[in-house]
Order: structure tokens, then C-alpha cells, then sequence
């Protein structure tokens, strides 16, 4: 299957479960949903459960907060997340503030879907990573889709609980082959160990953490160690136990992620790791980001200012090297 | 127009305007703090409506101790909550600008000027949805019809066809900033009007704004579709405590005054039959005592724990399990 | 009307087309990446418009290479921008998405649905304030007349009494869906028509959008306030070249293309004298040819050099002392 | 003088200086500024050049990115940091990109200046620091006003530079009295030494920095040590060669903000820090933030969910004798 579909199958599931759960957004009814995750369910459940909304960002969270608000559990789609800003006070002095504001009277039991990362070539505008600005609001949940099982069951928790959750997919990974792994309880706050290693801890999500499972090999050969990948799944929560337990382990701590280094979430990451590990580390820990440049449209430029394979291979390798692995 | 109907307006508008000259008495002596914005001289356009519309949901601005009473919500309650106390109706963690309260169909209480008018939209198409033809009213000032959520809502909720009630409370000034200034043209009913039935009322007579909102309740209700009205209004303190209100002609105000919707109402009712002297003095003594009560009450009651600090940020008996 | 126009018309037509068609080509075989939209059907109003505008600064969306076209940006820069290299008139850091070029009043090139309106009315106050009289022309989809963006402009420019001229394409499609699924009517000018001054004309007849333009021009200009024109158009391919475009029937695709605008103005012209087979003939063979020497243009001109990745995200000689 | 007039007189010069500098905003032109920054400039320059807009904070910031298109160099005050996720699109996609986009062919020099952080009692909606979803996106120049001599030299840098420029003020500052000191030459991109110290590196500004240096004589009392305390002045970029020879002397870093501490920009300036000291650090780094929680109303929740002067010297006398200070 597609990790598109698994999207699909998420929402289709609880779709088919609670006719409380609604979808909206630009496209996703009668067209089926520009990146295809929602195709097929306009047919099935009708255009009062799969909503196309006008191209009104700010309008589609804002109404689906006051369908929470009604009784329903709406999925809101955002075409991608730089579309997201438009919205951006809904989803910050609303949907993360109300329920406290109401002293816990109001619960919004909502999810707001939305694609993000550098794709190809779609420039500065389309091409955006943008999770340090969620995750950092008081009040959100925040998962990260890597693949079809976190895709799966963390959209499906995402749907069923009480709490708003922004739910970020990568652009890139929609028409990615892969398959749903069984679980019979999926922790939706848990970071995944996706390979087990025991001299350097990467941790990462989304495309990243596909483009560090193929940094790994040439990492482990040139520096004769071995690398324990994690998938973070959530990041905020942050699973600071599954991390540390790594890092007591190896000693070592790099963070990779897609977003300009300046301000990104990995030093949140970073450091709330280091307050548990610090004495502990071997070398400083490295942070592996974007450049702090909008995205350019010329596609060397643009792999220039993210990271891939291979530039993640060879920056832990220099800091390998530097600090004595 | 009934008897009754002229007493609970009566009382109603009376208990708003009692309880925010206490509310401002509290604040001057500091035992409530943040910003205060009193509803004084827009009553008729608070009661009148919220009793027009009788059953269904309120959204509202900052500005809505008023329609916090008058939607049912006990003054004692609402009181702890601008002194921060646990029992507000918010657990003293929202204050004046934020009352909710669900089981009276209050949801706010917002300090984003616009920001909640999707809101309205989106519990309307939830109500509609499921089967509840019950509207949905939600009133904001002059200064948001000049905002995106504004125009997008209006558009939304005309195409979407969901039972709305957009209550325009024109009193002519954004904070210190007159309408004129700010918008093209200030008949604001004008910007609705492609998109829903609109009208303009005068929001100093409580009975025009009873008829009119009772009647764009029934539309609503019965075709499923928005409606639009503009109340008239105006208010007689600065914008919050901290403003000086030097913006506006003392022969302004003293205009504005002397449209008073609650003397209006008393000299129409009294003109009319429909109340007595009597029943008016007994609900000034009633309102005073309630008043006194809330105060009693908010002053009375604890402080919020310091573990609250934590709580109501996320749900605490969430599942943390799929399967 | 007079030759000369017809003449301009047919090639700048003709130009966008050739160009637009080529840059296609070019995508499939990987030189051009990203998002590709193309106007093609929507030629009479983009050449249109800017020829009858005149003078004047332009903002429009991401679908504006026939725009940029008739501002005379030459036709190999914007080929080269597609190109992604550092000959494109963005350097190619901005794509076909995003052509800029302040020589000729062309500001972009925007990939935000609506965002780029409201620089349209701050550059026409800004024109006005230093008593340059000269309007700004903004152009815009269907799709953006829901967003708040477009009404707070609409309302903004209103009240302002900038002269801006508001142009939405109405091609009946955002993406995949069709504006009266969203919109809550279809004539779309009538959301402006209590702001300024709005009409609705062809869009495929080329000579109706420049008559509209130009007397809009010359009202916004003499009155220094805005105006709204909507054209009925229609675009011909997918909204990109990644959509397969299956929401619209091969019958209703079949209709707007009899319309096409550039038959529909060589039918007219060759009647009316305005135009001869032989200047088409040669403007036919003139357009491939620079067409031509664009794409060779662009695939023999460098790439940015990596150090451009760091160039122009802040202005290089800024000072950083205040004295 | 107040705070608020070191900057209306930033304003006043740098208006009867160039005719191209407009102000616009929300009341701050008939009625003053609702803080009083933009006080008497309507009266003296007219209103074409002291702007009342709508409530559209959304189109304050877009129609200034179009007036500094069309030459001018538009000075917008939205009226609370709060009110400019409304403006965050306009900010972050246009504001923040267009010059990269359009390959340095348009200049946006522009200021937008607001107040942020925690007054009192004015709740979540009303009660946020916001400077991690500036200072993170590139293309913006954030700075922070935290004394008069900033505001004042700082805003004249901000309206004369040909860069966007995020200008953030505190609102409990604008009463404050103090005055501007006399400066040949300011860099605007300095931090700057408020008070000189041998055992501990405090980093902080705005409301933080003067909660800070009050808290010093207590700290420096119970360590039996001295504090060296610097004012950022600019967040982006940060001045890393003043912070780090100031480690660098005292072995110790504690960084002080106001925003929560899930995600906050102190995540950054501690990792842009450590990356040059990491090895010369004799304690983990210490960073001291809001809780992480909409703000509440009730003062003494509020208090509780941001640092105090006694806050701030208990949690670094902690640390410090933990870590053997
Ligand atoms: C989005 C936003 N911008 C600015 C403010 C600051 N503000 C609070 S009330 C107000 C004026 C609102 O005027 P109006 O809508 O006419 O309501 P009124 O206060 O007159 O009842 C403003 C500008 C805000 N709360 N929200
Ligand atoms: C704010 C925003 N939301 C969504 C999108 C994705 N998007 C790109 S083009 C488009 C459709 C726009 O339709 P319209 O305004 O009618 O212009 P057209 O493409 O038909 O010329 C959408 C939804 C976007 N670019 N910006
Ligand atoms: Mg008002
Ligand atoms: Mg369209």
C-alpha cells in the first residue's frame, strides 16, 4: 500500500465507526483530495461528511473548531501546512487556548491534517517545514506521520481523542510503498526505535528519518560504530524516556530534522535530552538541519539548503571524527 | 408584546447594569484585575436579543457579562470569575473576557475581535448535521465587520446554508477609533446583505430588537439559513476601565444618554401597562441584593490551587492507547 | 479600435500560447520542475488587461507568464526562470511561480491564494501618497474571492480611495472545484459592487477586456479611487500540469474552446480589416522563433552558483550602525 | 523619560527626518496608540502619515509590504504580538520571502513593532511572548527592546535598515522610566553588558532582563559569586562572539525568557552557545522559561506560570549549588 492510503484507511475506518467524524478542507470532496488521501470517501459518506470548503484557511479551522465545539469530531485537511498560517490564530489563540480559558469546560476533540516538508521545486512559498511552530504552543498535540503505521494509528488516536491535534504528513512520502505493521496497542506519545545501535543515537521523523536510515550504513562503516535510529512519532509530547535510556546507552545524540537550524524544534529536542543526559555525553550533540534560507527554486539550490543522505552521512562523520569515534 | 416579556426585559437589562457598576466599583478597589469592558447603555441590544432568540447558542465578544445574565448564567458565578476566584465560571482562569458556560449554550467570551465568528458557523452545520434545527447567534462589534473572519463567515455560512443569526452591535466606535473612520460606509448591514437578509434596528429600543431578532429566529430556524441584523447602539463607558473615552464630544455622550434603553423601556412599559411602579421598584431592590450576594460570593470564595495552573490543558482522562 | 492594438493583441496572444505550449514541452522532459500552471484559453484577459492598463504596476497569482509577457518582460528571462537558472529574472530561486521584475512594474508571481491583494492597495497608496497618480492592477482567481484576504482589500481600498484595479479571473475552477460549490453565488463582481464601481465582462473577447480595462483605468486614475472588473474565462489545461483536470466534462471543455480568444480575435480582426493573413503569418513564425532562442537561451545559461543559496535573504550593504 | 517616549521620539525623528516613513496600525493615529507610542505624531504629521487602519491585522501587514514595494518605509504597530497571528501568512510567507524569491530584486524595508509578554491579569489570549516564531523564520531581522537606549537607537536601526526588522517591545515596560544613554555609535546586532560578573552568564531581555537583575543580589549573595547579565538586543542574529566570551570567563550559562519552555527561542540561543563552549562548561546549562500553559487569569496563577524576580534566584541558586557553585 501507499502511505497515502493508510491515510485513507484511517479515516475511512473512523469514518465508518462514528458519523460524528467529519472531514473539510480545499478539494477534498468531489475532486478527492489534492494529494489523493482523501479519495473515494466523498463517494462513500457524502458532502456533509466530506466537506470542500472555499480556499479559506483561517475558515476551515475556525469552523471546525465550532463543529467541536457542536458535538462532532472534525479532520481538517490543510493543503499543506504553509497554507496553515493563514489559520494561524484559530489554531493558536483558539484551539490551543479554549479549553483552558474555559477552565476545562470546552473540549475540542479535533485534528487538523496538513502535508509539509520541501518537495520538489515548488520554491519558498510551497516549501516549508513548519513544526517548531505547533509544537511550541501550549495547548496542541503534535504527532509526525513517518510511515503507514504511525500514518495509520496515529491518525486513528488522533481522531479519537479529546485533544486538538495537529497532525503532520511529509509531501514526499505520499506515493511511498510501504506496509501497515499490526499493533495491537499503539502508544500514539512513543518515540519508535526503528534500528538498534549502540554508538550514536539519531533521532528524527517524517523524511528525514528515511533519508538517516540511508545515511546509516556509510555512517557506520566509515566510523566502525553502530546507530540507533528513533522515530519520534510525537513531538509534543516528547517520549524523553525512550531517547535517553538510547543516549545512556551510546553516549552520543544527533537530532535531524527539516526545519532551518536557526529556532528549529530540534534544539527543544536536544535539550530536554541533554537535561537528562548531560554528563553522560561523550561529544556535543549535533543538530542536523535545513539552511536558515527560504527554499529556493533551482533544485541544486534546493537539496543545498536541506539535508540528504549524504550530507547527514558526512556531517556525523566529521563530528564522529572530531570528537574521537 | 406581553407583561412578562416587559418584566424580564426589565429585570434583565436592570441586573446587567447594576452588576457592571458593581463589577467597576470591584475593579477600582483592585479585587478584579486584566480588562474590564462594560456593556453599559447596549443592554437593550444584549437582552433583547439573546431573549428574542430564545433556545440555541451564544457566541460572543469581551464585552458580554450582559449576555452571560442573560442567557441564564448566575451572577455569582460570573462575578468569582472576573475576581479569579475557583468558582467562576471559567475556574478564574479566563476572567471577564472569557465566561463559558455549555449548559446554558454560552460558548464565550472571546478576546480576538472577529475570531469566533467561524465558530458560530461551524456549530451551526454541527447542530444541522445532526438533525437539531436549533440557530446559532453570535453578535460582534462595528470594528470586526472590517475583519477577514468576518467577510469569510458570512460568505461561508450563506453558502453553506446553516442556521446563523450574525448580530452586528453597531455603537460607532473600535475602541477609540469611530467607525467612519475605518470602514467605507457605516450602514453595516449593507455588507451582508448579498449574502443573507439583512437589516438595521434600533438597538436603544428593546422591544424593536426582541421583534426583529424573534422573527430572523424564525427564518433561520425554518429555511435553515443565516439572517443578518445591525442594532444601533452605543456605550456610555470608555472602551475598558483603562481608557479615558476623550475621543467622543460631551454632547455626544449626553445624546446618547438620553436614548437610555432602560429608561426607554421604563417609559414605554409604564406608558403601556405592561410594567408598574411597583414592579420596577421591586426589582431594583432584588438586582441590588443579587449583586451584593455575587460580590458576597466572589469575595468569599477560595483561590484556585496552585495545581490548577497545570490543569484543563489537555484532557486528563484522555486515552493514550489505539487499538 | 485600431490596428495597432490588434496587431499588439494577436502577437502577445500568440506569444503567451507558443510560450506557455513550449514550457510544457520542456516540463515533460524534466528541465522545468515544480508547479507549472498555464493560462492558456485565459489570453485575452492577461494580455488584455495589461494593454489596456497601460502604465502601472501589476500583482498577480502563480499562473502569470502571459502576464509578465505583456508587461515586455522578454520572453527568454522568464524562460530561463523556469530553467531555474541564474539568467531568470529571480536569479531561479523563485520559478515560474514567482517572476519579479520592478523595471516593468511587474511585482510577482504569488503562490499564496489571494495574499499578494492587499501589497497591490499599499502600492497604490504609496504611488498616491508621493502624487504619482498612476493605478495598480491586481489580478486574482474565482477561488481567492472567498478569502479574507480579498474582502478586507476590497473593504481597505474602499475606504482608502486608492486607485487599484481589482481583476478577478473568474475561471469557474479552483483546482478541481467548481466555484458554486463554494461561493454562494456565481456573478462574483457582485461582491464588490457596494465597495466601487464593478462589472462583469467576456473574457475570451479580447477587445471587450481592453475597453473594460481602459475606461477602469481611466476612472481610477481620475478619481483616485478602485474598480472591479470580473472576466468569464476559461482555462483550457489542468490547473497543473500534475492535475489530470477530470472534473470537468469533455462537452463543457469542448464549449469554452470554441470560444478560444485568440480565434475569437483573428476572426474578428481578418473581418474588420484590422488584421491581415500575412501579419499573422509572420507573427506565427516570429513568436516560435523567440520561443525558440528563449529555450536555448535558458538551457545554455548557467546555474546559480551554490553561493547564491545564501545571497539575498537580507540586503548585503545594509548598514549596521545607527548614528 | 518613559520606555513609550524613547520610542515615539525614535518615531519623531526618524519621520521629520524622511518623508517615506508612514505609520500605520489600530488607533494609533486619532486616538493616540493604545499605548500611547505613536502619542502626538497624527497631530504633527497628518493622517496620510500616521494611519488609523481597520481591525485587520492581516491587511496592516500586507498593504505595508505593499507601500515599502511602492517605495515607502511603512512603520506598522500591530497592537499586541497576540493580533499578529493574524498577520502571520503576510509575516512569515510574504514579508519573510519575497526578496529571496524575487532574487534580490525587491527590497522590503519595513518595521513591524508590538509589545508582547505577560501584563497582568489580561489572559491567554492576551498574555503571550511570541519571539520563537520570528526569530526562526528566515529572512527576518527580530530585535528587543528592553531599555530606552535599545528602543530608541534600536527602532531608528529598525526603520533605516533596508531589511524587514520584527521590533519587540514589552508592554509592562512602556510606564517604566528610564533614559535613553547617549551613543556615537549603535549596533543595533550587539548584545550588550548590563552588568559585569565573574561566576555566572545570565542571557535574557525585555521584561525578563529587569526581573533578572533584580533577582542578581540575591543570587550572588547565596552563591557567594558574581553574575555577568547581558541584553540581547537582537535575536536574529545573535551576537554569539559576546555571549560565548562571556562563557567562556564564567563557565556557567543560564538563559531567561518568557515565552514557555516547551520550544522556546532559549532552545536556541543555549545551542548556538554551547556549540562554541560546550567543552569549557563546567554545569548543563540552565534555562529558565514560562510553564508550559496558556496563561490563566487569576494573578496568582499567572505569576506562578512565568518567572519572578524570586523565581529566577531560587532556580539558579538551585542549580548552582547542584552543580557545585
Ligand atoms: C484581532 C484583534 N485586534 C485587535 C484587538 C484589540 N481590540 C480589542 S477590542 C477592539 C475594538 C473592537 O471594536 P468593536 O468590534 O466595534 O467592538 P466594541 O468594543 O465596540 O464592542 C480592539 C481593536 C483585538 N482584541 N483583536
Ligand atoms: C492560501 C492558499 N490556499 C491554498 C492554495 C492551493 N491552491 C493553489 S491554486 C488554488 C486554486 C486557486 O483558484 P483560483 O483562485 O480560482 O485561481 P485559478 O487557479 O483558477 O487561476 C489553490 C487552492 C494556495 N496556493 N494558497
Ligand atoms: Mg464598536
Ligand atoms: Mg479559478
Amino acid at each position: 500500500m501507499l502511505y497515502r492510503e493508510a491515510l485513507n484507511k484511517a479515516l475511512d475506518e473512523m469514518m465508518s465507526r462514528d458519523s460524528s467524524v467529519v472531514l473539510l478542507g480545499e478539494d477534498i470532496g468531489f475532486y478527492g483530495g489534492n494529494y489523493k488521501v482523501t479519495e473515494g470517501l466523498y463517494a462513500r459518506y457524502g458532502e456533509k461528511r466530506v466537506i470542500d470548503t472555499p480556499i479559506a484557511e483561517n475558515t476551515i479551522v475556525g469552523t471546525a473548531i465550532g463543529m467541536a465545539i457542536g458535538g462532532l469530531r472534525p479532520v481538517a485537511e490543510i493543503m499543506t501546512v504553509n497554507f496553515s498560517l493563514i489559520a494561524f490564530d484559530q489554531i493558536v489563540n483558539q484551539l490551543a487556548k479554549i479549553r483552558y480559558m474555559s477552565g476545562g469546560k470546552i473540549t475540542l476533540p479535533m485534528v487538523i491534517r496538513m502535508p509539509q516538508g520541501v518537495a520538489k521545486q515548488l520554491a519558498a512559498q510551497h516549501s516549508q517545514s513548519l513544526e517548531r511552530l505547533f509544537a511550541s504552543i501550549p495547548g496542541l498535540r503534535v504527532l509526525v506521520a513517518s510511515d503507514a503505521t504511525t500514518a495509520y494509528y496515529g491518525l486513528k488516536f488522533a481522531i479519537s481523542t479529546d485533544d486538538p491535534v495537529i497532525f503532520l504528513e511529509h509531501l514526499l512520502l505520499y506515493p511511498e510503498k510501504m506496509e501497515i505493521e499490526e499493533e495491537k496497542h499503539f502508544s500514539p506519545y512513543r518515540a519508535r526505535i526503528k534500528k538498534e545501535g549502540e554508538g550514536i543515537t539519531i533521532i528524527s521523523y517524517l523524511k528525514m528519518l528515511h533519508d538517516t536510515l540511508k545515511a546509516v550504513p556509510t555512517i557506520e562503516k566509515e566510523l566502525d560504530t553502530t546507530c540507533e535510529v528513533i522515530d519520534l512519532c510525537s513531538i509534543n509530547p516528547l517520549d524523553v524516556e525512550t531517547i535517553s535510556k538510547s543516549v545512556k546507552k551510546t553516549k552520543r545524540l544527533v537530532v535531524i530534522t527539516e526545519e532551518p537550524k536557526t529556532g528549529s524544534y530540534a534544539n527543544e529536542i536536544l535539550n530536554k535530552v541533554l537535561e537528562e543526559v548531560f554528563y553522560e555525553l561523550d561529544a556535543p550533540p549535533l543538530k542536523i538541519g535545513a539552511e536558515d534560507v527560504p527554499t529556493p527554486y533551482n533544485r541544486t539550490l534546493e537539496l543545498a539548503s536541506i539535508p540528504t543522505p549524504e550530507k547527514i552521512a558526512k556531517q556525523i562523520i566529521i563530528w564522529g571524527r572530531k570528537h574521537g569515534i | 408584546m406581553n407583561k412578562s416579556y416587559a418584566e424580564q426585559f426589565y429585570y434583565l437589562m436592570k441586573l446587567g447594569r447594576v452588576f457592571e457598576l458593581r463589577a467597576k466599583e470591584e475593579y477600582m478597589k483592585g479585587n478584579i484585575g486584566g480588562f474590564l469592558h462594560l456593556a453599559i447603555g447596549e443592554e437593550a441590544v444584549h437582552v433583547g436579543s439573546v431573549l428574542g432568540f430564545g433556545k440555541g447558542d451564544v457566541f460572543v465578544h469581551y464585552r458580554e457579562h450582559v449576555y452571560a445574565l442573560a442567557k441564564g448564567i448566575e451572577p455569582k458565578y460570573i462575578m468569582a470569575e472576573l475576581f479569579g476566584k475557583i468558582t467562576g465560571v471559567s475556574k478564574g482562569k479566563g476572567g471577564s473576557m472569557h465566561l463559558y458556560d455549555p449548559k446554558f449554550n454560552f460558548y464565550g467570551g472571546n478576546a480576538i475581535v472577529g475570531a469566533y465568528i467561524p465558530h458560530a458557523v461551524g456549530t451551526a452545520f454541527a447542530r444541522k448535521y445532526m438533525g437539531d434545527t436549533t440557530g446559532v447567534l453570535v453578535a460582534f462589534g462595528d470594528g470586526a465587520t472590517n475583519s477577514g473572519n468576518f467577510f469569510e463567515s458570512i460568505n461561508t455560512a450563506s453558502k453553506w446554508e446553516v442556521p446563523v443569526l450574525f448580530l452586528c452591535e453597531n455603537n460607532y466606535y473600535a475602541i477609540g477609533t469611530r467607525i467612519d473612520r475605518v470602514s467605507p460606509f457605516v450602514d453595516l448591514y449593507k455588507k451582508a446583505k448579498d449574502y443573507m437578509p439583512a437589516k438595521q434596528v434600533d438597538g436603544m429600543n428593546i422591544f424593536e430588537v426582541f421583534d426583529a431578532v424573534k422573527k430572523a429566529k424564525e427564518y433561520i430556524e425554518s429555511e435553515g439559513k443565516p439572517y443578518f441584523i445591525e442594532a444601533l447602539t452605543y456605550r456610555y463607558e470608555p472602551h475598558s476601565i483603562t481608557d479615558t473615552g476623550d475621543y467622543r464630544s460631551p454632547r455626544e455622550l449626553k445624546i446618547a444618554k438620553e436614548k437610555d434603553p432602560i429608561e426607554n423601556l421604563k417609559a414605554i412599559a409604564l406608558r403601556e401597562g405592561l410594567l408598574t411602579e411597583d414592579y420596577i421598584k421591586f426589582v431594583d431592590d432584588k438586582v441590588k441584593q443579587i449583586v451584593e450576594d455575587a460580590v458576597e460570593f466572589a469575595i468569599s470564595s477560595p483561590e484556585p490551587p496552585l495545581e490548577e495552573l497545570y490543569k484543563d490543558v489537555f484532557c486528563e482522562v484522555c486515552i493514550d492507547v489505539v487499538s
